[in-house]
């Protein structure tokens, strides 16, 4: 196993607990909390790759973990803001109790 | 390149910022409008002047240019350009907008709109001096776009009175009917030159290469394509600069606020069209190595001059309204600078169009003045004696008279007419513009006389005065507090007459046949050194003889016995009163182009309006029936045919959808599942190619 | 593969285990926040120095720290939690196991050794120059995002007051 | 460059690394770096608490410690015996593990923060090349663990301490770090070493420290605020406001972690000092030229000194704001100002030196200042509060 499969191997293991979480957690916040987890496995492989690619002086990989950090962010933001209005609204957070569109 | 042409662009574009930030102020931040406005216009005259400067010292083009937009293998430039030219006329339209600027602090002091009114005035300077600077023929269309925009806008500024609102109407339709020969011609010179640029290092349109091309290329009836571009660009001007037979929205622009009439359609806007005459003269001008005559375009330029000069004239000398003389005095003296575009190239028209921009300004805001002093009276009828009342106003109109009217040797209407008619004396294919002219330069000091004999001399008629009923004309009580009574205007307003009066006597020394400046300057070379050519003198000698006798008439016919009442029927009323009706109703040509265009437009709205309502409805309703009758046998054939099939069918369709919506069942989690059974096919999709 | 690596990865993993088993969401979220740094280590040893700080300044003093306030705001009055995992969760484990066992074979199974030359970090000046340059319109747009995120976020979760209309 | 004083502490540390096998240098040397910021710091902090303690007393007209020692002196080393001898008490209903971690989180935390600050020439622990960076970095560690510290003890005053601090770090982290970017344009880099070095230069006998700037002047007083809301001190120290929920976040703490926490605090303090320091006022470079033969870790602490003696004078001047003008003075009055500050400096980088440059961003920066503090002001209209959050 070379070193860039190692980083590959953990990044898609976190990726695979943070998409469990995801899947089987009710507290809505924890689900996003794994999505955001997937998000930092993908940050991973960026950065991996840009370390073990063919020449550092490209940094794609770099910037592009910046703006995924950034775009991960203004998701948490809104996402948290969106769930602290719907739990404003039905007095829950429970995913399995929240599936109706009706008011 | 020097620093000051890559800055030309903010020479308009400091008003249209002006314009911008005051469009969103308050209607009752006025101060900050009105200063914001006359800042911006300071700043443009201090760079217009450095510009000049620039030009001075380089008089050859010198241009910035960048690509704006590309489509394909297309390449849209826009650019702005510094030449004597554009250095004159910058200089020009930022001092006499300056000056109106501030006049109008004054005039509009009393308007509830003041903001409104500054905000459009800084825009439609932005547009001007844009024009002006355009290096590319699409730039100047935007500016001129811009400019036709704010002359609406004035136009209708007190949009509460019908008239103003129709003429402001009238002014936009006459001038779009131009526009689109201006339109036409530029997307043919596109077409023919790739460019629109004027000048772009010898790719431009006006340089050698392209016009050489145009000029021995030609279409229908032997026109070169040169002439042909230049007369539909013509048709644009004409619309502008209002000369026959679209010259109809100009007078009733007078509707609008007088600073308006002084700035747009005697000082500058008006000037466009000769300026964008002036401006492609290479263009016009341009003919194939053997032809030596005057091209088709000049031609035509200098005879709708002609007319245009002779018709306003004549008009002139039949109206009432202090400032529809002026406005039919400027469709004349507009002619002129055509004549002189025509016959005597750009130096001459634009000699004229400086001098002339300064002694209209200057007329106008005496006008406006008078009627501001007046209270709103503008029938000169009603005015009279009130030099005794306005010294100031009457003083500087009185120079401002006498320089339209080319009152011999010291004024610069003198000699900026004189030029022309010089030109026009030794024009190669007729003699008839000039006596056309000569006659129009006798008419014009003949009326200019006849309203200053009119508005200045006499007895006062103003409506509720008799002619004695003010006893003490000179106490301080009256002249200031008496409601009606006329009055001197405040300093914010006679201070610009002041100023461009001195102009207008001034500017005509850069331009004399004994020391040519202006016109070298403007062409190019410095050889500042004295012509004389043949019949110079004797020119000199006719134009003079010409403006003293009309001036000589008017005062014969106006000045020698007092105008008593405001009833009594005009001199030249009296002697041919069907002559005066037919001039004062401006040959009917308002009244023919009613009967014809717009009864013929009114036709055809009825004719598509019965069109519409009989035959299209008819055919419609015809349609709708048969289609009634088809959907009524559809039905039969629905409810017993096929109903039946149908409803086994959306039986199926409708488990199927109860299957589908099964899997939305609304929980979040199940969609993410099936995301991530989605992932696993497609890694293993993707897996299983790189396998193969 | 180094010691530090191992010791982080094994660091992220239980953290990250942790975050997604535990009971409290308290204590998830602060368990969450050691993955966070664990990441964050990992970056600074792979040489990107710069986005290994940015992530702890996110993820640990603002996305967890949000978590937290949303946690604490969403506290249900009826007490306790109904349970901490879906009556579905064994689907999404089974799932999330399929994923990482597709994923695994893909790394696994493809040659992919990477160069490993002599690593140069990067430095803070390239990364800024290039944002200014090459990234200069994302950099915009991710600006918009954010403002728009932020706004929104506060126009969502504002409380309409109810007696006005 | 070598001047013995100056360097003094930089050859001992290498001659003791003589004395170690090559093998272990690398962690010897790690080792030899930190230990003396962990003795140093802390003693600093035992004799804060004594100057505050004095200093306070001053200013309130009494005597303030003086049993212990002569004048005193030995007050905190007889506090130190007592929070390490008191009993540990923990609350039954904590939870207790998190209820540990806290305030070793938090000294941990300040102690990391140290790491990137140059204390004298060749003193930085390490030169990290996004060093501002990894200070903002730490310090939002420090936000998590009073949380953990104010939830964990499960009691109301504690958590609500916990949330008012975490709001008022939040809030007032956003100018700290936008204070401090004028700085780093200025310097155009992000490492702290080589913005002391930038501002180590001298123009006649006046050093080039960025607070002598318009823009570095307003930087340094918006950073200086910011730095007593984020450190929680008076008169931003409402999270352990005692006359309204007595200490705050860590009422339920005894002992040895009460005084950690304290400690934590302090530390914390120190370091955004030092912070300050280094962006504004030239780190350990000496304030003329002629002074430079004074050792610059002395000038170094000089300065932390100084800064020390105003928080503790201000500590003593301003009375406790209440929470909406806490947040209203940090969104609508430091927040656009540090903005604004950011475009001045800009405009100063673009400009020609010179004392014009120096008077229109000086004047730029007046006219929105004043501005603000009059929209502030008109602001303070006497109604009913209405609480929209809190429940």
């Amino acid at each position: 196993m070379t070193g860039l499969q190692a980083y590959l191997l953990l990044s898609s293991l976190l990726f695979a607990i943070g998409l469990a979480g995801a899947l089987t957690r009710r507290n809505a916040i924890l689900v996003l909390i794994g999505i955001e987890l997937m998000l930092n496995a993908a940050n991973i492989n960026f950065i991996a790759f840009w370390h073990y690619g063919p020449a550092t002086t490209y940094i794609t990989g770099v910037m592009f973990a910046i703006f995924s950090i950034s775009v991960a962010a203004a998701e948490a933001a809104v996402g948290l803001a969106i769930i602290v209005a719907a739990y404003r609204h039905s007095h829950t957070i429970d995913l399995d109790s929240m599936n109706s569109l009706k008011g | 390149m020097t620093w000051i042409v890559r800055y030309v662009c903010l020479i308009p574009a400091l008003p249209m910022l002006a314009a911008g930030i005051s469009a969103l102020l308050p209607q009752r931040s006025r101060k900050p409008a009105a200063g914001l406005a006359i800042v911006s216009m300071a700043a443009s005259f201090a760079l217009a002047l450095c510009a000049f400067a620039a030009a001075l010292s380089n008089p050859s083009p010198q241009v910035f240019n960048f690509s704006w937009l590309q489509f394909g293998d297309q390449t849209l430039a826009l650019g702005w350009l510094l030449d004597p030219l554009t250095a004159v006329m910058l200089v020009m339209v930022t001092f006499v907008g300056l000056l109106i600027f501030i006049y109008s602090t004054g005039y509009m002091e009393h308007d509830e709109n003041f903001t409104r009114f500054f905000c459009f005035l800084a825009l439609f300077a932005g547009g001007m001096l844009g024009v002006i600077i355009a290096n590319s023929l699409l730039l100047l269309f935007m500016c001129w776009e811009i400019v036709g925009l704010t002359s609406y806008l004035l136009i209708g500024f007190w949009y509460q009175n019908p008239r103003a609102a129709a003429a402001a109407k009238k002014a936009f339709i006459t001038t779009r009917i131009g526009d689109l020969g201006f339109l036409i011609g530029m997307v043919w010179l596109y077409a023919q030159a790739h460019t629109l640029l004027f000048y772009d290092s010898g790719r431009g349109a006006l340089e050698s290469g392209a016009v050489s091309h145009l000029a021995v290329t030609t279409t229908i009836y032997g026109l070169t394509l040169s002439s042909a571009i230049g007369l539909l660009i013509f048709c644009g001007a004409m619309g502008k600069s209002g000369q026959v037979p679209l010259h109809v929205w100009l007078p009733d622009a007078m509707e609008g606020p007088t600073p308006v009439s002084a700035l747009i359609h005697a000082a500058t806007m008006v000037a466009a069209g000769v300026f964008l005459i002036a401006r492609i003269y290479p263009l016009m001008s341009a003919h194939g190595v053997e032809v030596v005559t005057p091209t088709i375009a000049l031609q035509v330029v200098t005879w709708v001059g002609a007319i245009t000069a002779l018709f306003g004239a004549t008009v002139a000398v039949a109206q009432w309204d202090i400032k529809r003389i002026l406005a039919y005095s400027t469709v004349s003296q507009l002619g002129y600078m055509m004549i002189g575009l025509g016959v005597g190239g750009p130096a001459v028209g634009m000699f004229h169009l400086i001098t002339h921009a300064f002694f209209k300004a200057l007329l106008f805001l005496g006008a406006g003045s008078v009627i501001h002093g007046c209270s709103g009276e503008q029938d000169i009828r009603r005015m009279g004696g009130l030099r005794k009342y306005m010294p100031l106003t009457f003083l500087t109109y009185g120079i401002g008279m006498l320089a339209l009217s080319g009152f011999p040797l010291v004024v610069s209407g003198f000699w900026s007419k004189d030029a022309i008619l010089y030109s026009a004396h030794h024009w190669s294919v007729s003699q008839l513009p000039f006596y056309m002219a000569s006659l129009g330069a006798l008419l014009t000091a003949f009326y200019m006389t006849r309203q200053v004999c009119y508005v200045f001399f006499g007895t006062l008629r103003l409506p509720g005065h008799g002619p004695v009923s003010h006893s003490e004309p000179d106490s301080e009580d009256t002249r200031h507090h008496g409601a009606g009574h006329p009055h001197e205007s405040p300093a914010v307003m006679t201070a610009p007459l002041a100023i461009l009066a001195f102009f207008a006597f001034a500017l005509g020394f850069l331009g004399t046949p004994l020391w040519p400046w202006f016109q070298s300057f403007l062409n190019g070379d410095h050889s500042v050194a004295a012509e004389h050519e043949p019949g110079l003198v004797a020119t000199m000698a006719a134009s003079s003889v010409i403006a003293l006798l009309g001036i000589f008439l008017g005062w014969l016919l106006y000045g020698r016995q007092s105008i008593a009442t405001c009833e009594a029927p005009d001199v030249l009323e009296r002697a041919q009163p069907q002559t005066f009706r037919v001039l004062h109703q401006a040959y009917f040509i308002d009244a023919i182009y009613d009967a014809t265009f717009v009864r013929l437009t009114r036709w055809t709205a009825k004719l598509a309006d019965l069109l519409d309502r009989f035959l299209f409805h008819g055919i419609v309703q015809a349609i709708s029936f048969g289609v009634l009758g088809l959907a009524w046998v559809d039905s039969f054939v629905d409810n017993y045919v096929v109903n039946f099939g149908f409803d086994s069918s959306w039986r199926s369709i409708s488990m199927g959808g109860r299957a589908m919506a099964a899997l939305q069942g609304g929980r979040v989690q199940a969609y993410l599942r099936y995301i991530g059974l989605a992932l696993v096919a497609l890694v293993l999709y993707l897996l299983w190619g790189v396998a193969r | 593969m180094s010691i530090s690596f191992l010791i982080i990865a094994v660091l992220i993993v239980g953290s990250t285990a942790a975050a997604m088993g535990l009971r409290n969401p308290i204590h998830c979220v602060l368990t969450l926040s050691i993955t966070f740094g664990g990441i964050a280590a990992l970056f600074l040893q792979l040489g990107a120095e710069f986005v290994g700080l940015t992530q702890i300044m996110v993820y640990v003093g603002a996305v967890a720290i949000l978590a937290v306030f949303a946690i604490m705001m969403t506290q249900s009055r009826r007490g306790l939690m109904l349970g901490t995992f879906s009556r579905n969760a064994l689907v999404g484990l089974l799932t999330a196991v399929a994923v990482f066992s597709v994923l695994g074979w893909a790394v696994l199974s493809q040659p992919v050794a990477g160069v490993t030359a002599a690593v140069s970090p990067v430095s803070v000046q390239q990364i800024g120059s290039s944002l200014m340059h090459e990234y200069v319109l994302p950099l915009e747009l991710i600006g918009l995002l954010l403002t728009a995120a932020l706004i929104g976020a506060i126009v969502i979760a504002m409380e309409r007051k109810e007696d006005t209309e | 460059m070598t001047q013995t004083p100056d360097q003094v502490f930089v050859i001992l540390k290498h001659w003791l690394l003589g004395y170690v096998p090559t093998s272990v240098h690398a962690i010897a040397s790690a080792v030899l770096s930190i230990l003396p910021l962990m003795v140093v710091f802390p003693l600093l902090f035992a004799i804060t608490t004594l100057l505050e303690r004095k200093g306070l007393g001053r200013i309130q007209n009494r005597l303030g410690p003086n049993r212990t020692g002569p004048m005193g002196l030995w007050q905190p080393l007889a506090d130190g015996i007592k929070s390490l001898t008191k009993e540990d008490i923990v609350p039954f209903t904590a939870d207790h593990i998190v209820h540990f971690l806290a305030p070793v989180l938090l000294v941990v935390a300040a102690f990391l923060a140290y790491a990137v600050l140059p204390v004298g020439r060749n003193m930085a622990l390490v030169n990290l090349n996004a060093g501002v960076l990894f200070f903002f970095a730490v310090g939002s560690v420090v936000e998590l663990a009073v949380f953990m510290a104010g939830w964990s003890s499960r009691s109301k005053y504690s958590m609500l301490g916990a949330m008012r601090a975490i709001a008022q770090m939040i809030s007032y982290e956003v100018p700290l770090v936008l204070a401090s970017v004028v700085v780093i344009m200025q310097a155009g880099s992000l490492s702290t070493v080589d913005i002391v070095e930038r501002q180590a230069t001298y123009t006649g006998i006046f050093p080039h420290w960025y607070v002598f700037t318009p823009w570095g002047f307003l930087g340094f007083i918006l950073f200086m605020i910011a730095a007593t809301a984020e450190s929680n001190r008076s008169p931003f120290d409402l999270p352990e406001g005692e006359s309204e929920i007595i200490a705050g976040y860590y009422i339920e703490y005894s002992g040895f972690k009460f005084a950690l926490f304290f400690l934590g605090e302090y530390l914390g303090m120190f370091a955004t000092s030092g912070i300050a320091i280094t962006l504004f006022l030239g780190g350990w470079s000496a304030p003329l030229s002629v002074l430079t033969f004074i050792p610059s870790w002395a000038w170094f602490f000089l300065k932390l000194l100084t800064l020390i003696c105003m928080f503790i004078w201000v500590r003593g001047t301003l009375p406790r704001l209440r929470m909406d003008q806490l947040m209203n003075f940090a969104w609508e009055f430091i927040l656009p100002m540090a903005l604004f500050n950011m475009v001045i400096a800009g405009l100063w980088r673009f400009m020609n030196p010179g004392a014009v440059r120096w008077f229109v961003c000086a004047f730029l920066i007046l006219v929105p200042m004043f501005v603000l503090s009059a929209l502030l002001k008109r602001k303070k209209k006497l109604q009913l509060r209405t609480y929209s959050f809190a429940e």
